[in-house]
């Protein structure tokens, strides 16, 4: 095996650093965690911002192919993911960059790639996802949102649910009922659309400590262009499956892991309680330890999906094992840490919060990676049946 | 032995539960959560008139006399609903006027509390966030006929709309048990300076400095000196009641849960379907049943007047760690309806963190067990 | 509620205490946990020794009728089993005094009970159970061995596996496929036999530790006599779902527990480490104290079942969290006492060991109660099928 | 980067497993576990003669001199068949010699150990059973042209069949990491005296006690009061080794018991399709996954001469932890078979309990994380 970075790439990381660390100077005091970049205008103003930062250096395209404006290796892409983790920055669009983007390359039609992969490159264009049903979480199959097709249109009706950024997105991606008599799999067709289209109502859903993430998206008589299909028509879930086997190393979680264990490590060397620092209570010293082996393990395993990524294999198996495990140890580290601040763990952002509030935030906060890009109990499904050939219930 | 609620506890569980239900939906929970007081000053005084706040209290001073487990009955339904408000706080902080106070500040506060009206807080948790001895250095120095407290107090429950506080204040040098004297004030006494602290359950604890705050002598709460039994027996007893608050927030959490398992479809059944849905909610029941009579337990022997600080202390460390453990499970088994504060179960999910600390972190208890389990 | 016990079982309490405290001092040193009356000769011996000693008290009949020789109260079994538990003391024939007398008194005929609840209440028979089949484990439905009917007897064969101290055992009791026409849950007949009887042979199969707890019966061409059925013929199904209604509270596992954290406790005072006596350790500390409440929590459960077999409800389901609760808790307790002890944790039963080698022998043994009795998998099925009411899997 | 075994690796792999399923059957590992050596000397020979015990040896010393990494793969395959006896051991203490020997030590042992002529083992811990250099009370006295050595070691491994012995004593007053020194002796020299210790894994470690013991100056290891650097340096290699060794064996489990659940029918169906299990068993694959780059991360900067003894810890610490767990789920998931020692599951088992204190515990490592993490 071999963990070196190539000389370029350290070259690399060192620049992402550079730009990263000065980005989050600029960082808004409101922003206090990976969703705020949603939650309110100066958070998403601050997410554009960095987006146009990274997009100047090609840094929204790395990995794709020079034709359609790549730049950098996937290996970058990663190592950018890494370093806007360490500082908890936004600017990719998980949506555009991260998901869009790979399948429009893999699936999409030259004029579709021409017309958005650029937007996406320059930061122009922002998505948001629109999949979930009311009646169709983990399960695609009871969508009942329906597109019709009259000559180059769609006509598209029904309500989406759990759109991350929809009230910020300027252009969605969905899928939709297109075929009411078509097989299972043969009769969802997946179309773009410009969310300030007439009939598409967004409205929020608040989380569950009051800040802006999710919505719902309604959509009454939304006129869709044909050419804004991704792939074929009816064959959506196709499309859908391209794009779920574009996961991510999840690096961005694990490296604001590493960051919330070096912080956490600083507070305790200067917190003293009963005239010692917290650093040398032997209960705290196991517990930060036993969780600094489990952040350095899963860090080396989404390495490996990364290494696995820059030479086009998939890993799916270990990226979802990254996904779960990082996703329970954010909140387990939530839990940890508000309960060695004592009554400080339930104290918000504010004068009086320790770490920023960053315990509180995170304590709440771990829900949205370990519900959201399917549960983790649908990432032990697919696990024990993909990964480990397991029979799938009936 | 006989370990059920009797019919009377029965009747009296029900009638809260009817009450909250009617009078204290999710709806305004919310509301309250954003609400500058954080209560309902007329709910409130209906609870009076119904002697919600005199349980504790004996007849002479206008109030029920209900036992100790009859109470911890009582407030598991109002976990079960939540009540915003400093209502546990006043029904426990009452408990120290009630075994310490004088007949004049019997005669003087405990029908007002019985009434509704008065409200009463605790200004025990200082900035240092210890919840031993070590940690009070609120510092009253003796004047003339007055003392005259100086320091901030933190987290303290409704401060900012408390008719009467308890301080927990130091009288004399040093870090000990010895040496530390509670306070009954006027909330509003001049030189109390009160700001609310966003918390995770926005729940209205408060930051409380004392500039200067002169209390005449005849409002020592207890003996000058001797005030840490008194903390120390509402510690024990807030903790039995705040468990009986979160064993009531666990019951409404694994009811949601499993309702919910049962109603939404996916993959063409119900999720509750689903064996490792089922095994978490056959946990979940788990916990419950060990809770209870943990809880229970304790609350039994204090009204027996038996020695419990054990039983208490094991109450508050397990369910402690039962109610933040079950509240996450249930938001992970809703899925993202569950991550949304439009939905039920994270308001538990954020009371159980704050329900953790309030009398005593899961690991103040520990020490506290691991004392009284003979541990050198 | 009412936690406290009568006087009059208060007094019962110690002078049950008091014997088995006279008992325990007569434990042989082979004697190391609670399967060790299976392991050999000197333990079965033991088993049998207090067995008489209780039988001329009584206490193998506590709760029982007095028509077939009941003495004493269900409270004062659950008290019996109490002073066992604390004591690691055999003595009460699981499978006779616990399971199969209080079936024969809700479904055998007259002349069985009349028969056999004298001999289980005087010690002098001791029963095994016959019950799982290789491929029928947890899932009886698999059950392969037949009872051909000839008259007044059975031929009885097939292969019996998991048979918990066969190799000691006196009288069998077991179920057999009776009809091979019949219909599922009529098919099936409860016999009772003799293990002396030709063609039974016992062979064992050791624990993971290497100690004989568990057999395979085989059983060729087995005479057993029609006289020796529970219940009706092919309605053995019925009667097994009787069995398995005799649930107990557990208590002699639950004060096992209680017993294991006092020997901790004493030995983290008295056993120095750096200097300081392992009990000032706060790590050990906080790990103790939360083992201790998970034990009061369980034994407080355990005698709500037994206030409910009291007054003849059955509480199966608050039976099945004490069975699961304490098991996975005596696990847990083998994991951190080995822990604690370092590199002695690993170090068996002799004149290295500590704590008498007790943390070694958990750490293996905590699989008996895990896995027998129904599995705490199939435990936890149960709860939420008929506790919870939720859907059985198709 | 490339996180793949080599092809060279994996055919390093495939060699050892394929020698080991042939030559140490389960049949022989449960046969040896009862055997008074505890070991197999004809194995051990040919074991030698494949270069097995040279893996680490420079080829002037007739080693192969293959990199750390090559031999953690290897090993990770020994884990994952299982071979008794004072192997791992042998080869991590071959490395005090390699690093720290003098030329005339390097002479003598090395081609022996090479060839499957030498058994190596430490006598490190005591009876106050700690890892750090406060443990070391045995004492080597100066006397004349000798050191005498007085004392007891514990959990020496294969101490009763070793050749050699890497004895770390105290050759100076004080409990600190100064004045400790290694010697190199005859395993049987007069007046040691060794008993085999019953353990979880029956794996022959042994109590051996020193009495006046003489040892000349030159079988010193190292320098003099110098020895516990030399020791740090085993205990991280052997770390990251018996790590390596603890990961065969998990994925031995893995495997074991996902066949199992395929072909075990309950209920109509194979018991893999129930879900509670299939998540159980997904979360083993999981923590594979985890232990694996890890582990490797650490083995490679080994490899590489460059720092890392902080991963070797953490390398230590969690795959203890994920042994174990990992190992009893598979005893839970095999039911009432896996239980038996019959059963190959239960040898792991048995084996991750021992493994969990062999070149320190968890909480041992942990605190070494704790320091370089930069806890204060």
């Amino acid at each position: 095996m071999d963990f070196r970075l190539t000389e370029e790439q350290v070259a690399r990381r060192k620049e992402i650093y550079k730009v990263c660390e000065e980005l989050e100077k600029k960082k808004p005091k409101s922003y206090v965690g990976f969703e705020s970049q949603f939650d309110n205008e100066e958070g998403w103003a601050f997410h554009r911002y960095c987006a146009k930062e990274f997009a100047k250096r090609g840094w929204l395209a790395l990995g794709w192919p020079k034709e359609y404006g790549g730049t950098g290796t996937m290996m970058d892409k990663v190592l950018l993911a890494e370093a806007r983790g360490y500082y908890d920055l936004p600017g990719s669009d998980i949506f555009g960059v991260s998901m869009l983007a790979p399948t429009l390359l893999a699936a999409g039609s030259e004029e579709i790639k021409r017309e958005f992969l650029p937007k996406i490159a320059s930061a122009e264009v922002m998505f948001c996802e629109l999949w979930s049903e009311p009646n169709a979480g983990s399960d695609l199959a009871g969508m009942t949102s329906t597109a019709v097709r009259k000559g180059d249109e769609f006509i598209v009706n029904g309500q989406k649910t759990w759109n991350t950024g929809a009230h910020y997105a300027d252009w969605g991606f969905g899928v939709y009922k297109s075929d009411p008599n078509g097989k299972k799999h043969h009769n969802l067709t997946f179309i773009l659309n410009n969310m300030k289209d007439k009939g598409v109502t967004v409205r929020g859903i608040p989380y569950m400590n009051g800040s802006h993430v999710y919505n719902e998206v309604y959509l009454d008589d939304v006129d869709m262009s044909a050419k804004y299909i991704v792939g074929q028509e009816n064959e959506g879930w196709a499309v859908v499956n391209v794009l779920a086997g574009f996961e991510r190393s999840n690096m961005d979680m694990v490296y604001g892991l590493v960051k919330a264990q070096e912080e956490f490590v600083n507070f305790c060397n200067e917190t003293k309680r009963h005239g010692k620092p917290l650093s040398q209570d032997p209960m705290v010293r196991n517990k930060i330890a036993e969780f600094a082996c489990s952040i350095e393990a899963v860090r080396t395993l989404a390495y490996r999906v990364a290494d696995q990524q820059n030479r086009n294999e998939m890993g799916l198996m270990d990226a979802a094992s990254v996904k779960v495990f990082a996703s329970e140890l954010l909140e387990k580290f939530g839990q940890i840490a508000t309960d060695l601040l004592g009554p400080y763990g339930q104290v918000k952002h504010s004068k009086w919060a320790k770490l920023n509030g960053s315990a509180e935030y995170n304590y709440q906060a771990c829900f949205v990676p370990i519900v959201s890009m399917g549960t983790n109990e649908i990432q032990r499904n697919i696990i024990a049946w993909y990964g480990l050939g397991l029979p799938r219930m009936k | 032995m006989d370990l059920r609620y009797s019919e009377q506890q029965e009747i009296l569980k029900k009638s809260a539960r009817d009450f909250l239900t009617k009078e204290c939906p999710k709806a305004k929970v919310r509301e309250l959560e954003n609400d500058a007081k954080g209560y309902d000053p007329a709910l409130w005084q209906k609870m009076g008139e119904l002697g919600w706040l005199g349980f504790n209290i004996p007849e002479d001073y206008e109030g029920m006399g209900y036992s100790f487990e009859d109470l911890a009955m009582h407030i598991e339904e109002v976990g079960k609903n939540i009540l915003p408000g400093p209502y546990i706080s006043t029904v426990v902080n009452t408990f120290a006027i009630v075994e310490a106070g004088t007949e004049e500040q019997k005669k003087d506060l405990l029908p007002k509390i019985s009434n509704g009206n008065c409200i009463l807080t605790l200004a025990w948790l200082e900035d240092n966030g210890l919840f031993d001895a070590s940690g009070i250095t609120l510092k009253a120095v003796h004047k003339g006929n007055d003392y005259v407290l100086n320091g901030t107090k933190m987290f303290v429950d409704g401060a900012h709309v408390a008719n009467n506080m308890i301080v927990v204040a130091r009288t004399k040098d040093g870090s000990g048990e010895d040496g530390i004297t509670l306070f009954l004030i006027d909330a509003k006494a001049a030189g109390i300076k009160t700001e609310v602290i966003p918390t995770i359950a926005l729940d209205h604890l408060c930051e409380v400095v004392f500039k200067d705050v002169a209390v005449p002598a005849k409002d020592v709460l207890g003996k000058v000196d001797k005030g840490w039994p008194i903390l120390q027996m509402l510690i024990r007893k807030g903790s039995i009641l705040k468990s009986a608050e979160s064993f009531g927030g666990l019951q409404a959490v694994f009811e949601m849960t499993v309702a919910y398992a049962k109603e939404r479809v996916q993959y063409d059944r119900p999720i509750g379907a689903f064996q490792a849905l089922q095994h978490k909610m056959s946990d979940m029941w788990i916990t419950l049943g060990t809770s209870k009579y943990l809880l229970y337990e304790a609350a039994w022997k204090e009204s027996e007047g038996e020695p419990n600080s054990k039983e208490a202390s094991m109450t508050k460390a397990y369910i402690n760690e039962a109610y933040k453990l079950i509240t996450a499970l249930g938001v992970k088994l809703h899925g993202g309806i569950g991550t949304s504060s439009d939905h039920d179960v994270p308001l538990y999910y954020r009371r159980a963190k704050a329900a953790d600390t309030a009398y005593g972190s899961t690991d103040y208890h520990r020490e506290l067990v691991a004392q009284q389990i003979g541990m050198k």
